[in-house]
Formats: structure tokens, C-alpha cells, sequence
């Protein structure tokens, strides 16, 4: 650790640790999965900038959502997300969640995440091969180094939206809003 | 020994047997008499139940169920006079129902539950037609060839402002 | 002698803290290497902390919170029972049997907060570990009484102290019958592979820790990494002479012999460490019962023999 | 009565309702397995598919028959190759092409180089489950060195879209055949280690000895096959009864167990990559010469005759069919898979999964080969 | 001045009956008036000069005295304090029971009943106590009917057993000796044989070990005290209980003395040794049949026998540490398992059911609750600065020193038993998600939580500052000729210095507000709701998603093939034997249970036998 290194330490340890301690709670949506195993064994081994699977979303601050998400698989996928602590990224793996990819004409798939949940960086590609996984996660690095990483942010400031558009995809939610929802569009 | 195609003939009334390709037999069966065909290709040695599946032949107003029948050959056995056996029967596309066929082979339950869901045919004694896949409610079942996902991934899906902030 | 006994009251809980959380990150690059990967670095674990304090997790309830408190507390506290190097600050009150029961503090805060996280993998990971605890227990108790009966004592201190005079338990007989026992459940203790039954992430995501983010898992972290250094320290100070280095060389008196016999101490820690967890990544998981079984088998056969062995001599 | 009905179908309130995925770490794939549990006893399993239903036949049917084969290998991520080979037969089956022989072998080349692969994926997903991340990590290692020959061919590390009716899409490059020698070789250097961390390893038969047992009576009754049935002793195995590609041309065994557990399974899936190994050496000694493909009609305007077919081959987990309908236009009319993992995982594995230990929800998943994306489709 | 006690409980028991229908109010107050009376006259006594008065002479021609020393001091005020406590609990507790006067009257009577036997100076006076104490017992047990009934009929049997025992015992000394007055009996019982002395120990074993639960006469204490009604429960567990105690420590130590009891026999096959050993397996076997009980009060139930094989194992090892231990520990365990006996009768009064698979998620309604049975617990457990720690600390202590390893391998064995019965109850009951059934759970009344919050601030305390407690029991001790200890407010001297609670205390203060202030000054936390939960994506199952059930499962699958209760097969078996031989009674005594008569003629004959002078030795 250089000494440039260390007064960045010092003066950013929130930004910093969050960098270098992106654990990750992932959804094996698909096509990408595929590649998170090689991302985390011997091959490329992700563990060395700290990035490392967890078991729930509680523990994590990364969610991976690697493919395409069909209608099912949103639900779970809000629920994970709200039950991240914050400071929370996203990162959404292939072509499929930026605008339906292959399955753009599918009546089970949505075709744009972040109409849903906020997504801090798309990494493309069908599906995106190890290399561009480490690709994607320095630039979330540059990104929380730049403060644009700010998706949790966005998602409380507009939650009213969000849910609304979660609530007209499914009717029902099944559990009660994470934020108020009045009052909020105007600040 | 008599061949298959022989056994069905002799044994069903009305029932239309065609090779049509090397390995393969179409088996074109009655709905009444859909069961006691299957309990007999069973009975037969076709235990092996590969597929149900339904073709939606929206011109002529029916729907058209396919069994996929083989036998679990062993050793040096080759399947090339064991010809794996297409059963299908038709129901009307106005009122899909048939009579499920899991008390003859319990591999049809998940099948069925998903023509149940994706064709809308009912399969009356199947021990849950619960949703299989799908989420959400769709009017029209989606596998129907009437059914424009284009048009339904429009009006849903593309509908649904961004979030702007 | 004052000063030393405020020393050690400062000292043994961060060197135990410290300690732990270099384990864990030394167990981390370690498991890395016998996976064929580099690995993460060795500071990995404190990196983790930092950002666990930042992050702003839900919370249960009031017994959620105090119940980890209480957990973290008891075990930084029970540190201060045990022979740190020369430092021991309190451990000349209780001694062993004392340590025995302030074990339970640890995990049962962490259960009671668990409890009320409600969550029913909390609540298997609990009864799995409590059913764990129970498995290698019996054999620790075994040889926890042989211990004390070999050296006629209830104070760990006396068994250190006579250990550096007369030599290292673990190589003397009949010691070496329940400190071989030891070794066998000390994965157990440690809750590594075979024996990660109670955190198991593939089975019960992670059981007790399911509900902990940020500085709960932070805490709940420390507590781990310290409850490893305390089951490694136990061993070493019970069976491999705590600060004493083998043959006729003596520590100097003051200052610096107290240092160094936290050095050799620490150094004999990370020894026992490390040969635990090559041998953790080399086994798949047990089920519980297979792992209360094995454990109730060898080792605590082990045990006993050590046991009678030594209240015959 | 109606209580116990009532009973029978919500469980008692003293069960404990558990969710074993999907986003869970022991769960491999997005799947979800409702487990309702008492102690840490499974009374009932649920299995709650659909969350990768993309309506791949539904899809098909919007789609020329050659745009259609990038949907048909993403329908299973693991081995997309057993995927293209199944529909590019139903194709030549009903526009009655003709595939050379050279073809034929590198075919078979190809589909038991991502058997192999496939197989060390589940082997790592196996692994995983029992917590022996170690041995994952190798067979991890191991599958990247056969993608890296993947990518060579083809110029895709996991999609490669090589099979092509007619035959493939390119010949081998120069030296291609050395340098898969050479990796199989690396492979098979390691499996003494292989077998001695992990397929001798005490602890494994403890785990997987007697768990999740499935007979050759229940597996024959549910639509078993592939490694579920060779499990139990049964040496059903569709490259050798219904013999597809050059199968019939080389000498190569059916590996079986007897005792229908997950050790047997896993042990068939090892013995089956060895076989692999062998076979790939021996499809390398009678490589023949010529072209690799046979020419078809222009793509766009491509009309396929009326007609139906089901091709059946056997895929790294058993069984994979297509029921294939044209119509006569450029689309596919109706097209159907059956995919092994479909009564793997809804049949067999909600009878397999009942009366054993919560801990081994993911062992007994992934020793019978459930693979999800197969099963949504 | 002990007359006056006596007058008093046994007179308010009376009066209270027939205020009672009058009205319950006072009668109420008047109950708890008396008891705090007896209360105060009773420490009024402290530290008193060990004095003997007689009360009524000439009964049978035989004089009735009333005596007491630094021993009974200490057991009488214990009995007045728990009564007091479980006083004020019943008013919530038994409000609209229909007959609840009668249950004052009976609780009332075996309360004075146990004063009595603490009291009595002579053994003929502790006979007659004892009577009076175990049959009003057999009514309470029995009160609630329904399954109370063969409860109480087992108590019964049991009982006459003890008594029958006992009555032989007292009569055989009498015809012996002339006298039963305690402090007679100790100089002709020194001049005694071995012999003699054995078969008086025997009997009157049998007699406290009946009571006292030690394990082969064990069984009727679980449905009992399941099935009583919880302050009952509370007093049958933490006081009548520890009457066997008291009378074990009372001829042990008092009649036989020291020297007697700790020489008969040598080796392991002393006397003294094969009660120890009785007492390591009345430890370990109950403490693992709690962990599999489904039933909250089963529980404890289970849980009472395997403490007092503590108790009666530091009375029997026969080191002044083990008494002093027992002693403590017999002052513990009536603090915390009254108190985890009225908990959990307030959690079946809320909830109607005490099925630990049924309940769940009560720390969200009742937080109160959950504390102080936190507390109870704990003291249970012996967390250190519990007192169940410090009594529990010094009985290992002095079974490790004094060369006795197994012994002690036995009670710290058991206290893991007690660590899985103990968190398995408070997770039952208290955690989990919180069903729908239990949402409209609401707190109890101020006079239910007052006794049990007392008790837990007693536990705490005096675990805190054992000394209080240990400075009692070391006059005790030390009046029955052990060496006394090195007692201080918080603690006692060991090998290695002092055990010092104050230390603990201080360190863990210190560190705790170290980490609750590094808890505090990072990141802030939000609080969710239950539903908020982990489960893999999908929402919270109504309900179903509490682990509750089998908690133990993979534990029970290789524990429960041993643990089976062989004692009570033991018994049925004999019960079936004595009833096929009593065939010919059974139809002489129409309607009643032969077999119980069939004991009592037994005894009866074997007391007459001994009167006629038969001697077996």
C-alpha cells in the first residue's frame, strides 16, 4: 500500500472499505451465472479485491443480478434489494437487463430493470466472460470513488415511482412500502 | 411375435397407426379411448413417458396432445425396431378437457400442469393444477397460437414510465 | 506487579482482538492457496470491518442489539481469564472452571440475539451449534478435569506455571492422552470444516449470522475471530506451556520477557492455527448428528482413557 | 374428514415452512424448493420452478429456423452443446439433410468435450453444496481449460453455436487435436488427486452414502434417466440404444452403480467423464478426412417441408428430446423439449428430497443433475 | 416466639378459609398479611442462640418440641420468603377459579406444614409436619383434575412410601432409644453399630429421597409439578421439594454427625460415595430428558430433579464446600425455579398452552416476562454473576480437588443438559415469529410481575454478592463441624486466589459499555418488523416460519434411545406384578387400586416386624 493509497484510507475509509470489501449477494438469473463461478475460482479468483459471495442480502453490498429477470424472479429480487443495508451497489450482468436482450419479445421477462430497481452499472455483453466481471467491478470502483454510485440514494428519493411501477407489474406486492411513499416527490 | 403397429391395430377400434420415420410411430387415438391406450402401450413395455406436449392447430379449432412413449432398453438392445411411439389425441380448442393420465404414468403430473397453464387445457383428476411458471395472471394462455407476446409485451411491459430523477 | 495486571487488563483483549482478525484473514489466503487461487490480502477482514461500521443495517429489537453486545463483551472479558504470554490479569480468580462457564457467554448472547431476529435459519444454526457444543464439550470437559486433576489445580495460571518448569503437557505423560483428544476436537471448537455445522452457508445460509448486516455482522465478526483465539489459546496454554519455550532456555525477567512470552505464544497460536485449517479445507461438511457422533466416539473415548489413566496415577 | 384433508394439504402449523432458494448459496441455479420441515426432518418438498421461464417455444415459434439457434442454446447454460445438437438433428430430420462424416466425429468431439465440461461444473456445484470448495475450485480450474479450447473453435467461451445442420459450422484449426490431447492430459493427471481428496475421502460416503435414494422401480415409474437410472445398475444410455452421430462407430462403455444414492450418482458422473476422455481419443484415431458440412438453402429463405420429428440424444444429465412441427414456412410451428432435469426436478426430487435432513436439500438436488434453466425454459 | 409461627400460619390458614367466603379481597390481603408477618417474626430470629421449647406435651405420652438453629433459621426463612412471593402471585393467577378458597386454604397449610418441619424439635413433630405438608400437597397437585388426578395418586403412593419409611425409622430409633427429641439422638446414635446406623439411614434415605426426587424414586415429580397449578408449582419445586433435603442434612450431619456419615464404608463403597454417585445420575439422565420434553413445565419439571441432584450432591460428598454448595444451591434454586414456574404459568395463562411447539414470538408482547425468565435461566445455567454460577463453582471445585473427577465430569455434563433445556425454553416461548394468535397477548398485572421481578433482582444480587448468602451458610457449616470458609461479599478464596464476582462485574461493565459505545457511535440502524426477514426472496409464510418443533431433533435421533425412562418401566413393572398378586384384595377393597394398598400392607407389616423386635442385622 503506497502512501497515496494510505491518505485516501484516512480521508475516505467509507468510500475505500466499500471498494475493497464488495461482498456479493448474487441471483443465478440466467445466462450469466455461468460466469461467476470461474470469476470466484482459481482462474480469476475475485477474492483478491475482496470480492466475495455471502449468503444473504443482509450481509452484502453488491447485487449482482447476472441475466435476463423474468417476472418471477423480479419479486425476489425487490425483496433482496430492500433488505441490503445501505450503503448498497448494483450490477447488472449481459444485454437482457439493459432493454430485454434476445428475450425482448418475451411476455415473461421485463425488458428494463432499472424501471424496477435502480442499477449502478451494466456490464454487457451476452453473457459478459470473466474478464469483463473485473472490468465492471473496477469501474464501480472509479464510480463509488466519484460518488456516482449512488442507485440506494436514488431508489429512496423516488421510491414513490419505484413501487408504483412494481405495484403495476404485480398487483399486490406482498409486503408493506420500505419508505413512505407521500411526500417524497416533491424534496 | 407381432410387431407393435400390428398389436394396436388388433386391439383398438379406430385408431390410426403410421410410420413415420425411421424409429418413430404415430399412434393417432381417440380422447375417449386416450387411457386405455396408454395403459396398454404401458402394459406393452413403452414405460418411458418422454413428453406430453400440445400443438395448437388453430385452423382446424383443436388441440393436439402428443404422448412421447419409448421403452428403457438395456444392454445391446437398439432401438431401431423399438420404435419410440407418438400418441395423440385431439380435443376442441372451444372446451380443452381430458382426463389426466397420471394414474398411468406419474411423469405426466409436471407436464400436464404446464399445458394446464400455458395451453388452458383442464386435465380433470390431476391432483394439482397449480401455476407451474408464471407469476402473474394471463387472460389469454400464452402458449395459444392467438396469443401475440409481442403485442402483450407492449402493452405491459413497455408501458411502465422510467423513473426519472 | 500493578502495572503489569494494568497492562494485561489493556493489552490481553486487543492482542486477542488483533489476533483473531489476522486468523481470519490469514485462514482466508491460506484456504485460498489450497484452492489454487491467490487469495485475498491479509488484511482483508480488518477492510470488511471498516465497511460493516459504515453500513446502515435493520435492526430487530432491543434484545437483538444487547444480546451481541453482551456476546462480544463476554468474550472480550474472558480473555482477560486467560493467560495471554505473561499476561494475565485476572486469572488468578476462577481459573478454570470459571472459563468453562464464561465461554457460554458468547455464544448464547449471540443465540438470544439471533432468537429475536426470527428467522428460522437462526434458529437451526443455534440448535446446531448448541448440539455441537454439547458434542466436543463432553470431550473438553474430560480433559479439562484431567487437566486440572494432573496438575492438582483449578487455575489455569498454576497449570502454565508448572508446565514451564517441568515441561510441556502435551509431551508428558499421561497428558499426552487428553491432549491428543484435544487435537482431535479442536476443528470442532473452532467450528471449522468438517465442522462448520452451525454457519453452514450452503445449507442454512449462514445460520446464525442471517440477519446480521453491518455493524452487527461486524460485531458478530470480532466475536468469531476472538472465539477462535480462544479455543487455540486454551490449547496452548493448557497443553503447549503457554509462554515457556522448550529445553533449558529461560524468558528474561521485565519487560521485555513479558513481550517475548507474548511473541511465543502468539507464534505457537498461529502454529496451531494454520495445521487446523489445511486440515479444514482438505473435508467436506459433516451433518450434525454424523459430527456429534464422530465426536462422541474417538475423541471422548480418548478423553476418558486420559481421564481414568490419570486419576489412577 | 375435511381437517384432515385440510391437514394434509396447508401441513400443520408445528411445520416449519422453509424456502431453499432462490436466492439461496446452496441453491445452484434459480430454483426454488419449498420445504416443509419438522426439526431438521423434510415432511414434504415443493418444487416451485419458473423463475428463468423466458417462453423459449413460444419465442421459437417468432423465429426463422437458423435465427432460432441462439434461443435454443440458452436454454441450458451448462451445456449448450447437447442443445444445438438436438435441434439441428430435428432440422436435417425434417428438411432431410445429410451431415458428412467428418462432420459427424468433430460433432462428437465437440458434445463430449462439453460433457466433460458440464460434468466438471456439476462436480463443482456438487462439491460446493457439501462445502469441499477446494475440489470446486479444481474441477472449476479444469472445465476453464476446455472453454479455452471452446473459444479457439469457435470464438465464444460458453455460447459457441458450432453445430450447424449440415454439420458444423468450421473445421478444426491446425493442431487443434495436440492441444486437446494436451488438456485432457492435465486433467487426467490430477485425478489421482481427485479421487483421493474427495471420491475416497471418507467423508463424502458419509454424506452421500444412503441419501437420497432413488430405486430403478421409482426411477423407471418417473421418467428417470441418464445418471439417475445408471445409478441404480441400469446401463440405459441413448448413445447406445438409439445411437446418434459416429456412438455406434467407436468402443466405449456404460458406466453404472448399483445402489441409486448420491454416491452412486456422483461416482456414475465421474466414471462417465473418464469414458468421455477415452472416447474423445478414440473419435481423434478415426477422424476421417473431407468437408464438414454440407451446404444448406439460404438461411432467409428457408422453407422447411411439413412434418414432424422427435430426436432424442443423451445430454451430460440424461435424456434431452425435442419435438420438432413445421408447417411447412420459414418458422418452426411448435417445438418442445424435454429436458432430463424436468421429472429430475419435479417428480424425482420432491420424493427423493422427503424424509431426509434439511442438510442434504442441496446434495440430493445437485446429485440428480437438477439443472434449472432446462426445467423454465 | 416459635409457637407464635406456628400459631399464626396454621391459624391464618383457618381464618383466611372462612374469610375467603365471605370475601376474597381481604382474604386476599389477610393471606399475604400472614405470611409477612411469619416473614418478619422469622428473621426476627436471626442468629439466635439455638433454643428448644416445647409446645404441646404430652402427645401419646409424648412431648412435641419446636427447636432452632442456624439450619432450620435458614430453610424457615426461605419457606417464609418463597410463600410470601407466591402469595402475591396467585392473586392474579387464581382470580375466578371457583375454588379458589380452597386453594388458599391447602397452599396456606402446606406452607405452615413446611414451617412446621423446619421448626420441629423433635422427629415425632417432623413426622406429624411432614404428614400435614404432604397431604395437603397431594390435594394441590391434584387440584385442577382431569390429568391432575393420577398425578397426585402417583405423589401419593410415593409419598406413603417415604412416610411409611420414615414412620418405621422414627419408631424403630424410638424403641431403641427412648427419645426423638434432635439433639438427643445425636449422642446415642454416635454409640450406635454400623449396621444399625445404616438401616436407620436407609429408611429415612428412602423416606427425603422420595422428596427429594433423587433418581430411583424420581418419578412422580414430573407430572406433578406439570400438572399442579403454578404457584404451586413454584413452592412444590422450590421449597417441599428441599424438605427431603433438609431432612437428609438434618440426619446426616445433625443426628448422625459428620464422623458417622462420612465413615461408613471406605472407598467408593462408603456410604456417603454411593449417594454422590445416585446423585451425579439424578444430574445428568433428567438434565437430557428435559432437552427432549415438549411440554414447558415438563421442562422444569425434569429440570427440578436434575438440581436437586446438585443439592443432594453437595450434601452427601461430605466436604464443608460440598454442604456449603448444596446449601446454596438449595437457596438458588428456589429463587430461580420459582420464578421460571411462575413465568411460565403466566405464558399459559395468557396463551392457554404450555406446548413449547405451539408458542412463539412473546418477547415482542411481553418483554418483561422475557427478562426475568432471562434471569431465571440464567441462574439456571449458572452464567457467571447468577448465583446459580457461584453455588454450582464451588461444588466443582471441591469434587475436582478432592480427587473425585467423574463426579464432577457428571454435574458439568449436566449443566450442558441444562444450557440446551434452558435456551430451547426461552426460544420456544419467547422468539421466533410471532403468531397470529398471540397478537393480542397483553401485558400482566402489577402483582404478577412483583415476585417474579423481586426474584430475578435476588438472583442477580446475590449472585453478585454471594457473600450475603455464604456468611448464612458458613454459621451453618461451620455449626455442623466442617473448618469455615474464607467468605467474602463477593466471593470465596479458592487455590488461586479469590473468585472475585466484583472483578467480573467490573470487567464486564467496562468492556460492555466499551462495545455498546463502538455499537452506538457507528452507523445508525433502522428497525424493521418480523416479516422483514431473510427467506431466500419469497414473503414471510403466515405463521409457519418459526422453528419450533423437534428443536432438537438430530441431537434427540442419538440421544433418546438412551434416555428412555427404565425406572418408571421398572415401576409399571412392578405395579403389574403387585397387582396381579393382590388380585384377592383388589376385590375385598371394590374400586380402589389394589397395588397402593398392597405398599401400604407391606410396610405396615414390616413396621410391625420391627416393633415385634425382628432384627435384619
Amino acid at each position: 500500500m503506497d502512501r497515496r493509497q494510505l491518505i485516501k484510507w484516512l480521508k475516505e475509509p467509507l468510500k475505500m472499505s466499500n471498494k475493497y470489501s464488495l461482498h456479493v449477494v448474487y441471483f443465478c438469473t440466467g445466462c450469466g451465472i455461468i460466469e461467476i463461478p470461474p470469476s470466484i475460482t482459481a482462474r480469476w479468483d475475485a477474492e483478491r479485491f475482496g470480492v466475495k459471495p455471502v449468503a444473504t442480502p443482509r450481509q452484502a453490498n453488491l447485487f449482482l443480478i447476472t441475466g435476463y429477470v423474468s417476472l418471477k424472479t423480479l419479486k425476489p429480487i425487490i425483496r433482496t434489494y430492500e433488505q441490503m443495508p445501505a450503503p448498497k451497489y448494483t450490477v447488472a450482468f449481459g444485454s437482457c437487463p439493459i432493454d430485454g436482450g434476445m428475450y425482448w419479445d418475451s411476455y415473461n421477462t421485463i425488458n428494463h430493470l432499472d424501471k424496477y430497481i435502480p442499477i449502478d452499472g451494466y456490464i454487457a455483453g451476452c453473457m459478459p466472460r470473466p474478464e469483463a466481471v473485473f472490468a465492471g467491478i473496477t469501474h464501480l470502483w472509479t464510480l463509488i470513488d466519484e460518488g456516482k454510485a449512488d442507485g440506494y440514494k436514488k431508489y429512496r428519493r423516488n421510491y414513490s415511482q419505484y413501487r408504483s411501477n412494481q405495484e403495476r407489474l404485480y398487483g399486490e406486492l406482498g409486503w408493506p412500502p420500505r419508505f413512505e411513499t407521500e411526500g417524497l416527490e416533491n424534496e | 411375435m407381432s410387431s407393435i403397429e400390428e398389436k394396436i391395430t388388433a386391439n383398438f377400434d379406430g385408431i390410426e397407426v403410421r410410420k413415420i420415420e425411421e424409429g418413430r410411430i404415430e399412434v393417432k387415438t381417440k380422447k375417449e379411448a386416450l387411457l386405455s391406450t396408454l395403459n396398454f402401450l404401458k402394459d406393452e413395455g413403452y414405460g418411458h413417458l418422454g413428453l406430453v406436449s400440445c400443438v395448437d392447430r388453430i385452423e382446424e379449432g383443436i388441440f393436439e396432445l402428443v404422448y412421447i412413449l419409448s421403452r428403457y432398453l438395456v444392454g445391446g438392445e437398439v432401438a431401431v425396431d423399438q420404435a419410440s411411439l407418438i400418441v395423440k389425441t385431439e380435443v376442441p380448442r372451444g372446451n380443452p378437457t381430458l382426463v389426466t393420465s397420471v394414474k398411468v404414468f406419474e411423469t405426466a403430473e409436471p407436464y400436464e400442469r404446464e399445458l394446464h397453464e400455458m395451453f388452458g387445457i383442464v386435465f380433470s383428476g390431476h391432483p394439482r393444477l397449480t401455476p407451474l411458471f408464471l407469476e402473474r395472471d394471463i387472460d389469454l394462455p400464452p402458449m395459444r397460437k392467438d396469443f401475440d407476446t409481442r403485442k402483450y409485451v407492449e402493452e405491459e411491459f413497455e408501458s411502465i414510465p422510467p423513473v426519472e430523477d | 506487579m500493578v502495572g503489569m495486571k494494568i497492562a494485561g487488563i489493556i493489552f490481553s483483549p486487543i492482542i486477542g482482538v488483533i489476533t483473531g482478525l489476522l486468523l481470519t484473514g490469514a485462514a482466508r489466503k491460506m484456504v485460498a492457496r489450497v484452492e489454487w487461487r491467490y487469495g485475498p490480502p491479509i488484511l482483508q477482514p480488518v477492510i470488511d470491518l471498516i465497511k460493516l461500521f459504515f453500513q446502515r443495517p435493520p435492526s430487530h429489537g432491543k434484545t437483538f442489539d444487547y444480546g451481541l453486545i453482551a456476546s462480544l463483551a463476554g468474550s472480550i472479558v474472558l480473555v482477560l481469564f486467560l493467560p495471554v504470554g505473561r499476561l494475565c490479569p485476572l486469572s488468578e480468580g476462577g481459573g478454570l472452571l470459571l472459563i468453562t462457564y464464561l465461554i457460554l457467554i458468547g455464544p448464547l448472547g449471540m443465540a438470544l440475539s439471533g432468537g429475536e431476529g426470527a428467522n428460522p435459519y437462526v434458529s437451526i444454526g443455534i440448535s446446531r451449534k448448541l448440539i455441537l457444543s454439547l458434542g466436543y464439550e463432553v470431550t473438553l470437559l474430560l480433559i479439562l478435569l484431567s487437566v486440572m486433576s494432573e496438575y492438582d489445580t483449578i487455575s489455569i495460571f498454576n497449570v502454565v506455571r508448572a508446565q514451564s518448569e517441568n515441561g510441556w503437557s502435551l509431551f508428558s505423560w499421561p497428558l499426552v492422552i487428553p491432549g491428543l483428544a484435544y487435537l482431535l476436537i479442536l476443528p470442532a471448537i473452532l467450528g471449522v470444516k468438517p465442522f462448520d455445522v452451525a454457519s453452514a452457508p450452503q445449507e442454512i445460509s449462514s445460520g446464525p449470522h442471517v440477519e446480521y448486516g453491518g455493524k452487527y455482522l461486524a460485531l458478530s465478526k470480532l466475536e468469531g475471530g476472538l472465539s477462535e483465539f480462544i479455543g487455540i489459546a486454551l490449547f496452548v496454554n493448557l497443553f503447549l506451556g503457554g509462554w515457556s519455550i522448550p529445553g533449558s532456555l529461560h524468558l528474561p525477567a521485565g519487560v521485555l520477557g513479558v513481550f517475548l512470552g507474548v511473541l511465543v505464544f502468539l507464534a505457537k497460536v498461529a502454529f496451531v492455527f494454520s495445521l487446523n485449517v489445511t486440515v479444514s479445507a482438505s473435508f467436506p461438511r459433516l451433518r450434525v448428528e454424523q459430527a456429534v457422533k464422530y465426536l462422541w466416539s474417538w475423541p471422548a473415548f480418548i478423553g476418558l482413557v486420559g481421564l481414568i489413566i490419570v486419576s489412577a496415577l | 374428514m375435511e381437517i384432515i384433508s385440510e391437514k394434509k394439504k396447508g401441513g400443520s402449523s408445528r411445520e416449519l415452512e422453509l424456502y431453499f432458494g432462490p436466492q439461496h448459496l446452496g441453491m445452484i441455479g434459480n430454483f426454488s424448493i419449498t420445504l416443509n420441515v419438522r426439526g431438521d426432518r423434510i415432511v414434504r418438498a415443493e418444487a416451485n420452478p419458473g423463475y428463468l421461464h423466458r417462453g423459449f417455444e413460444k419465442l421459437m415459434e417468432g423465429r426463422s429456423w437458423i435465427q432460432n439457434f441462439p434461443l435454443v442454446c440458452r436454454v441450458n447454460v451448462i451445456e449448450p452443446g447437447s442443445m444445438e445438437m438436438v435441434y439441428s438433428t430435428a432440422v436435417e430430420n425434417l428438411a432431410g439433410v445429410k451431415v458428412p462424416p467428418r462432420g459427424k466425429y468433430i460433432r462428437c468431439i465437440y458434445l463430449e468435450l462439453s460433457r466433460i465440461a458440464s460434468h466438471l461444473f456439476g462436480l463443482w456445484a456438487y462439491s460446493k453444496t457439501l462445502g469441499f470448495e477446494t475440489v470446486g475450485g479444481w474441477a472449476m480450474y479444469h472445465r476453464d481449460l476446455i472453454l479455452d479450447l471452446f473459444e479457439e473453435l469457435t470464438g465464444g467461451r460458453v455460447y459457441n453455436i458450432y453445430i450447424w445442420p449440415g454439420g458444423v459450422r468450421r473445421d478444426l484449426p491446425e493442431g487443434f487435436e495436440e492441444r486437446t490431447k494436451d488438456v485432457l492430459h492435465e486433467i487426467g493427471e490430477k485425478v489421482p488427486d481427485y479421487n483421493q481428496t474427495f471420491f475416497e475421502n471418507r467423508l463424502f460416503h458419509e454424506r452421500a452414502r444412503g441419501v437420497g435414494v432413488v430405486s430403478r422401480e421409482e426411477a423407471m415409474n418417473t421418467g428417470g434417466t441418464g445418471q439417475v437410472l445408471r445409478a441404480t445398475g441400469l446401463e440405459y444410455d441413448i448413445r447406445k440404444v438409439e445411437p446418434y452421430g459416429v456412438y455406434d462407430e467407436i468402443d466405449w462403455d456404460v458406466p453404472t452403480r448399483e445402489d441409486g444414492d448420491a454416491y452412486s450418482r456422483i461416482m456414475v458422473v465421474r466414471d462417465e467423464m473418464i469414458e468421455s476422455v477415452h472416447a474423445i481419443f478414440k473419435l481423434f484415431d478415426k477422424l476421417p478426412g473431407g468437408p464438414v458440412y454440407n451446404k444448406i438453402p439460404n438461411p432467409f429463405k428457408w422453407n422447411i417441408p411439413e412434418g414432424e420429428t422427435y430426436v432424442r440424444l443423451e445430454s451430460s444429465r440424461g435424456e434431452l428430446g425435442l419435438y420438432l412441427a413445421s408447417d411447412g414456412g420459414r418458422k418452426p410451428y411448435r417445438a418442445h423439449f424435454r429436458t432430463p432435469s424436468y421429472p429430475h426436478g419435479l417428480t424425482i426430487l420432491e420424493k427423493a428430497l422427503a424424509g431426509e435432513s434439511i442438510s442434504d436439500t442441496g446434495n440430493i438436488m445437485i446429485s440428480l443433475y437438477v439443472t434449472a434453466p432446462e426445467i423454465d425454459r | 416466639m416459635l409457637e407464635a409461627i406456628l400459631v399464626v400460619a396454621f391459624g391464618g390458614a383457618l381464618v383466611s378459609y372462612f374469610l375467603g367466603r365471605w370475601t376474597s379481597r381481604i382474604r386476599d390481603y389477610f393471606a399475604l398479611g400472614v405470611w409477612i408477618a411469619i416473614l418478619g417474626m422469622t428473621s426476627y430470629l436471626h442468629q439466635i442462640e439455638p433454643k428448644i421449647s416445647t409446645f404441646y406435651p404430652g402427645f401419646l405420652g409424648y412431648d412435641l418440641s419446636l427447636r432452632i438453629t442456624s439450619l432450620s433459621w435458614l430453610f424457615a426463612v426461605t419457606v417464609a420468603a418463597v410463600s410470601v412471593l407466591v402469595i402475591i402471585y396467585s392473586f392474579r393467577y387464581i382470580k375466578g377459579h371457583e375454588k379458589r378458597n380452597l386453594f388458599y386454604f391447602l397452599l396456606l397449610l402446606v406452607n405452615g406444614g413446611m414451617m412446621g418441619i423446619t421448626l420441629s424439635g423433635d422427629l415425632l413433630s417432623f413426622y406429624i409436619f411432614w404428614e400435614i405438608a404432604s397431604w395437603s400437597t397431594f390435594l394441590l397437585i391434584s387440584f385442577n383434575r382431569g390429568k391432575a388426578l393420577p398425578a397426585g395418586l402417583r405423589y401419593v403412593v410415593m409419598s406413603v412410601i417415604g412416610s411409611a419409611a420414615m414412620l418405621v425409622a422414627t419408631l424403630s430409633l424410638y424403641s431403641s432409644y427412648g427419645t426423638l427429641a434432635l439433639s438427643d439422638l445425636s449422642t446415642h446414635l454416635a454409640t450406635a453399630g454400623g449396621g444399625y446406623v445404616i438401616f436407620i439411614f436407609l429408611l429415612f434415605f428412602v423416606s427425603f429421597g422420595v422428596k427429594n426426587a433423587i433418581v430411583p424414586f424420581h418419578t412422580w415429580l414430573p407430572p406433578a409439578h406439570s400438572e399442579a397449578p403454578a404457584p404451586f408449582s413454584a413452592v412444590l419445586s422450590g421449597l417441599l421439594v428441599k424438605m427431603g433435603t433438609y431432612g437428609l442434612i438434618l440426619i446426616f450431619y445433625l443426628i448422625a454427625g459428620m464422623k458417622i456419615f462420612l465413615g461408613l464404608g471406605t472407598g467408593i463403597w462408603s456410604f456417603h460415595y454411593i449417594i454422590s454417585a445416585l446423585a451425579g445420575v439424578t444430574i445428568v439422565v433428567p438434565s437430557f430428558i428435559a432437552v427432549l420434553q415438549d411440554d414447558a413445565k415438563k421442562t422444569l419439571a425434569w429440570s427440578t430433579v436434575g438440581q436437586a441432584g446438585y443439592i443432594v450432591l453437595g450434601v452427601s460428598f461430605g466436604t464443608g464446600l460440598a454442604l456449603a454448595a448444596g446449601i446454596f444451591h438449595f437457596l438458588n434454586h428456589a429463587m430461580f425455579k420459582s420464578l421460571l414456574f411462575m413465568s411460565i404459568g403466566t405464558v399459559e395463562r395468557k396463551t392457554s398452552t404450555r406446548d413449547l411447539n405451539e408458542l412463539g414470538g412473546l418477547v415482542k408482547r411481553t418483554p418483561v416476562l422475557f427478562v426475568v425468565t432471562l434471569v431465571g435461566a440464567a441462574g439456571l445455567i449458572g452464567i457467571p454473576l447468577t448465583n446459580g454460577f457461584f453455588s454450582k463453582w464451588m461444588l466443582y471445585k471441591t469434587l475436582i480437588l478432592e480427587g473425585n473427577p467423574f463426579l464432577a465430569f457428571a454435574a458439568l455434563v449436566g449443566t450442558w443438559g441444562t444450557v440446551l433445556y434452558s435456551y430451547r425454553l426461552i426460544h420456544n416461548v419467547f422468539f421466533g415469529q410471532l403468531p397470529e394468535k398471540y397478537r393480542d397477548v397483553t401485558r400482566t398485572s402489577f402483582s404478577t410481575y412483583l415476585p417474579m421481578v423481586i426474584l430475578s433482582i435476588a438472583i442477580v444480587f446475590f449472585g453478585v454478592f454471594p457473600g450475603f448468602l455464604l456468611g448464612e451458610i458458613n454459621v451453618v457449616t461451620t455449626s455442623l463441624g466442617f473448618t469455615p470458609l474464607d467468605v467474602q461479599l463477593w466471593g470465596i478464596s479458592s487455590d488461586s486466589g479469590t473468585v472475585n464476582t466484583l472483578n467480573i462485574l467490573a470487567a464486564l461493565a467496562v468492556v460492555g459499555v466499551m462495545v455498546w459505545y463502538l455499537f452506538r457511535s457507528s452507523a445508525e440502524t433502522t428497525e424493521v418488523s418480523q416479516e422483514d426477514s431473510y427467506t431466500a426472496g419469497a414473503p414471510v409464510p403466515q405463521g409457519r416460519f418459526t422453528y419450533t418443533a423437534d428443536f432438537y431433533r438430530p441431537l434427540e435421533k442419538i440421544i433418546r434411545p438412551y434416555l428412555k425412562d427404565r425406572i418408571e418401566d421398572f415401576y409399571g413393572m412392578l405395579v403389574g406384578f403387585v397387582g396381579v398378586l393382590s388380585d384377592t384384595v383388589r376385590r375385598i377393597y371394590t374400586g380402589y387400586v389394589g397395588t397402593y394398598v398392597a405398599y401400604i400392607l407391606a410396610l405396615l407389616a414390616a413396621v410391625l416386624l420391627v416393633q415385634l423386635g425382628w432384627k435384619p442385622w
